[in-house]
């Protein structure tokens, strides 16, 4: 296999490949770590991190579905205090980009979190919008267009790194929300995070989640995910970032020609600690069988 | 590091109603596993993505086996059920924190229930000094005479009275007003907790391995809670990582 | 096995159980006829009807997904005549009831379509409001619920038979819409039909379906169908006919338990001709299990 | 009434590189089974939901078996392939209409390209006069012999050049400048389309077997259409129901 030039820049920050973690389903890389070479990673994307520590919902928080699996997590984490102390110096030592993913109940939590890492060595910001908006009633920041405008722009102001929003499925035009954050001054865009779905046991006549309802992530959602980063990638011109159900370097590519700049790997981990490799392998191998020499070459392919 | 592991079957047997032994070559895992760690099986089907968590039921340090006990519950033990020996089963482990055995306890008191049995196995060799064990079942003991075997003093309940006292492992506490310095305890929920009050209001240390639904079992997507102490506060704990075996006194107890 | 009652009523129409087929996987019956005794089926749901014919899209129309399958029919259809002089007198030889599902592109086709069905021998319609709407630019009449009321209200003034709107999941609020119907004057509910999603064949660089985008079904579209069910139950009185990766009998009962009064059966057919029997039978067999009488017993169940 | 078939795999062997043939125990279906009908196989692989169709190569109808030949190009086809003799396989069949043969003509013509060469050995048992037969491959030609042991006179082309001629089915046609009352052709779309061309350039009837992805197979869920004339307009027909096989006259070419 000839080496392949996989370097992508994503919102003025290169990085090795376009191979990441997505989200809450690598830790903080730790854990992974004892599976993989945080250094081939061309990014770590962490937990969804707020202004203090989460508690998130009650147990059970996972769900099995077919060719997929719903979570109710509720966004744990120790808070950004603790995340500044405790995991960036640990991933500091890998030649990996640090992509911290950012959850808060109000514009002000959002803007909190990232005042606080703006003197941290993180490389960029991910905001997770999907997030239910509490002066709002609840309902996800991610749903509107005018709101994700709004909650970019007030981020964007504080922000000292670039500034990658998360877009939530859940919505009627995803095009729309797209093109709020791109207006609201986003530097790239993160998409899928889940779906909302929900699982019952007949036999015990309830929930199989204690929160009733989870985000639908793995294989099953793809479709979904390479539509919304197509239709997407053709509407703005932002950088994106595509995931939803990656499990190998095929589906890699798939999101790759859909016009995604990096790719996030999240549920896959679940089912085979070493997918990012994988993946990344897999990439390698595509690339060289259609001597494709970068990335850049095949990205947004599909007319 | 760590590697998903390709296990080659050596046996996989009914040993009582929908209740399979399975043995399997595991040389990496045997090195380092420790009573009350548990292994993630994948069960090679494509719609089903989770590994299913099972703990390690005995070690075998010299021909490098290992061997679990499962009860088919659902699709993904229906299908490693129906495995056979010869085949291949992916898995990756041991995982989770294990028993802590203190040399200087000399009375050990283990109480287990159903499909919670099984991690006792690999306990009860390690213990030195006095073992008490009650088991209790809702019809079918397992591993009662392999638990014996390592020296241990069993007694078994079953809910139908078909084996021992007919009753659960509570009313054989009753019974017999067990002295102990610690306490081992694996099995349903309800038992657990009712362990738990039991054993505070004695005093007696306890060490309970609990169950949780569980994704990547290695403590990175915090899917498998559980509450626990945290000065005046309470915190989620993650029964893969940092359990699944817990001090009682760790445990809050919701449902 | 004991006799179970599996009497199920849907909006005024009796049938003799929850089981029909989805519109679109089960032609007008004769050709699942052929491995399944029709008599044995609640209702037959039959495929799309426009007021004229319709060619639908280019090949290929279907892609295979993890879990689910893409389609891009678009819709084809003999037109409302030749579906009445054809198709009602072959399933009227069959005690099942026919539920005629109803196709168009602007407000007066649906309402042609129903006009004509006025006098026709079928029992009830349902109302695909999936359709583009190509007087709004070919949005998804689905998509809105002003738009929602506003056709079910004027398909309602000449509609003979109760009328049960059929509502697609890309919608960001699912209950909004579906309280759009019930002011339209909607006598029932169906959901969900298909998720938007898209394919690409990375080899050939080109989308799997002619048409780009096409309608996610299957199993991996569940958890994200009894979600929806679960809450348009929770919000609105009317009965709903619930699918979405409807397999098994088990399938079945965890939409009743989220609140569906019926249950339709699309993708499993291709999977298994003989899927609906399968389901009436695993109903069956649940029921028995567990001593529930009669279905509405179990309905909504669900906190 | 038809049902789903469990069918017992007698063989499954590659017989050139990723071309497999597949022989298994299928009464039901040798007892209707026509030339250029197809089955459905199921893959039985959780995530893989829909089924795979394959022409009938062969039926015995002594021995009441069936054999396909069939390419592995994807995942679908590479789990069949590594079922074993013993195996059980799903399947519905036979499907589709078939060719139409009639006893008038004694003049046949068959030109088949790659993985469409299969349909024909069952087609070629069933033809009564001169057969002559023009075989395209890339490389590894299959099935030469069979179709040959049927009475056929076969000519056979590579694009390697390796064996026949080197080029394809319609550099042996211009070679052979053949006559013919009729065409019988399966093969790529591409190939189909010069042979429809040159057929009717001919005014040679001519049956040509499509391919399309399907889903039902069966007829009801219209996603395997192919573009047909009629009358002043044009319809979409069902690959899997109205077809395989089409008339020349009838195929409209589109991409
Ligand atoms: C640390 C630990 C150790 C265990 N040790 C054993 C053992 O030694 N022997 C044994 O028989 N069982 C054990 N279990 C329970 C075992 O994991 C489940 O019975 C098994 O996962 C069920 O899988 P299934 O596909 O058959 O059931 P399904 O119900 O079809 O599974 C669906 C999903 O739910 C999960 N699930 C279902 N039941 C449980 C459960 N009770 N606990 C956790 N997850 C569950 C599955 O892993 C899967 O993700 C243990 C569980 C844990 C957490
Ligand atoms: C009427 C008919 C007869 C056929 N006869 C034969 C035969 O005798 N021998 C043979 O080798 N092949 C035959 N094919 C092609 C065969 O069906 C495909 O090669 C096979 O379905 C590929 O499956 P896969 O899972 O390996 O590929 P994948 O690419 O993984 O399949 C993904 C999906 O696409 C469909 N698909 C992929 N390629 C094709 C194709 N070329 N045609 C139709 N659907 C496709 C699959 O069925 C599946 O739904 C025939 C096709 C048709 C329509
Ligand atoms: C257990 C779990 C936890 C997650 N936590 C977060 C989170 O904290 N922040 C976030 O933006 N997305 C979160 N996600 C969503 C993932 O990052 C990702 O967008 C989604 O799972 C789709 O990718 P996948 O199908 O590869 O998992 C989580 C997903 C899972 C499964
Ligand atoms: C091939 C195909 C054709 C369909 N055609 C229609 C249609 O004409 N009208 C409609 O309302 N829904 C149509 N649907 C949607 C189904 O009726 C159903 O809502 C959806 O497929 C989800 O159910 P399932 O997962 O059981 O297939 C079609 C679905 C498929 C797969
Ligand atoms: S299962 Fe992932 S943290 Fe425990
Ligand atoms: S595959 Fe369903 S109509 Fe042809």
């Amino acid at each position: 296999m000839t080496k392949v030039n996989m370097k992508v820049n994503i919102s003025g920050v290169e990085l090795k490949n376009p191979v990441m973690t997505a989200s809450g389903t690598f830790g903080s890389g730790i854990e992974y770590g004892e599976f993989v070479d945080l250094n081939r990673l061309g990014a770590v994307v962490v937990k969804g991190i707020a202004n203090t520590s989460w508690k998130g919902n009650a147990s059970p928080r996972v769900a099995e579905t077919f060719g997929g699996m719903l979570n109710s997590v509720g966004l744990q984490n120790p808070g950004v205090d603790e995340f500044i102390q405790k995991d960036i110096p640990f991933l500091r030592k890998y030649d990996t980009k640090i992509i911290v993913n950012i959850a808060g109940k109000t514009v002000e939590e959002y803007c909190e979190v990232v005042k606080k890492l703006a003197t941290a060595d993180i490389d960029l910001l991910e905001l997770n919008i999907s997030c239910p908006n509490v002066k709002e009633g609840g309902v996800s920041f991610g749903t509107d267009a005018k709101m994700v405008e709004y909650v970019t722009k007030q981020v964007k102001r504080v922000s000292k790194q670039p500034l990658i929003v998360k877009l939530t499925p859940n919505v009627t035009d995803i095009v729309e929300i797209a093109k709020g954050a791109e207006a609201g001054g986003a530097d790239g865009l993160s998409l899928i995070n889940t779906l909302l779905g929900m699982a019952i046991d007949i036999h015990k006549r309830k929930p199989v989640l204690a929160n009733v309802v989870g985000g639908l992530s793995g294989p099953a959602i793809k479709p979904v995910a390479i539509r919304m980063v197509y239709q997407v990638a053709k509407a703005v011109g932002l950088p994106i970032i595509g995931m939803g159900g990656i499990m190998t370097g095929e589906d890699a590519i798939e999101f790759i020609q859909a016009g995604a700049t990096g790719v996030a790997v999240g549920t896959a981990n679940f089912i085979n600690p070493t997918a990012t490799m994988d993946v990344l392998e897999g990439i390698g191998k595509y690339m060289n069988q259609y001597g494709v020499e970068k990335i850049s070459d095949i990205r947004g392919i599909i007319a | 590091m760590m590697e998903k592991l390709q296990l080659k079957i050596r046996m996989n047997e009914e040993i009582a109603p929908k209740i399979y032994k399975i043995i399997f070559l595991a040389t990496e895992i045997v090195k380092k596993a420790k009573a009350g760690q548990f292994i993630n099986l994948y069960c090679n089907k494509g719609e089903l993505l989770l590994p299913r968590p099972i703990s390690i039921c005995e070690v075998n340090k010299k021909t490098g086996e290992i061997t679990l006990v499962y009860a088919v519950v659902g699709k993904g033990t229906e299908i490693i059920s129906t495995m056979k020996s010869g085949d291949t089963i992916e898995a990756i482990g041991p995982l989770g924190n294990g028993f802590s055995v203190d040399e200087e306890v000399k009375q050990h008191l283990i109480i287990a229930g159903g499909i919670g049995v099984p991690p006792m196995v690999e306990l009860v060799k390690f213990l030195k000094g006095n073992i008490t064990v009650y088991l209790g079942f809702r019809c079918n003991p397992i591993l009662v005479e392999t638990i014996k075997q390592y020296g241990a003093t069993v007694y078994v309940a079953t809910e139908d009275g078909s084996v021992g006292i007919k009753g659960n492992v509570m009313d054989l506490i009753n019974q017999h007003n067990p002295v102990a310095e610690m306490i081992y305890s694996c099995g349903p929920k309800p038992m657990l907790k009712a362990v738990a009050e039991w054993s505070e209001k004695l005093k007696i240390p306890a060490q309970l391995s609990l169950e949780e639904r569980m994704a990547c079992g290695i403590g990175a997507c915090l899917v498998c809670t559980c509450k626990t102490k945290k000065e005046q506060d309470w915190e989620n704990k993650r029964v893969c990582k940092d359990g699944p075996v817990f001090w009682r006194d760790e445990v809050i107890w919701h449902d």
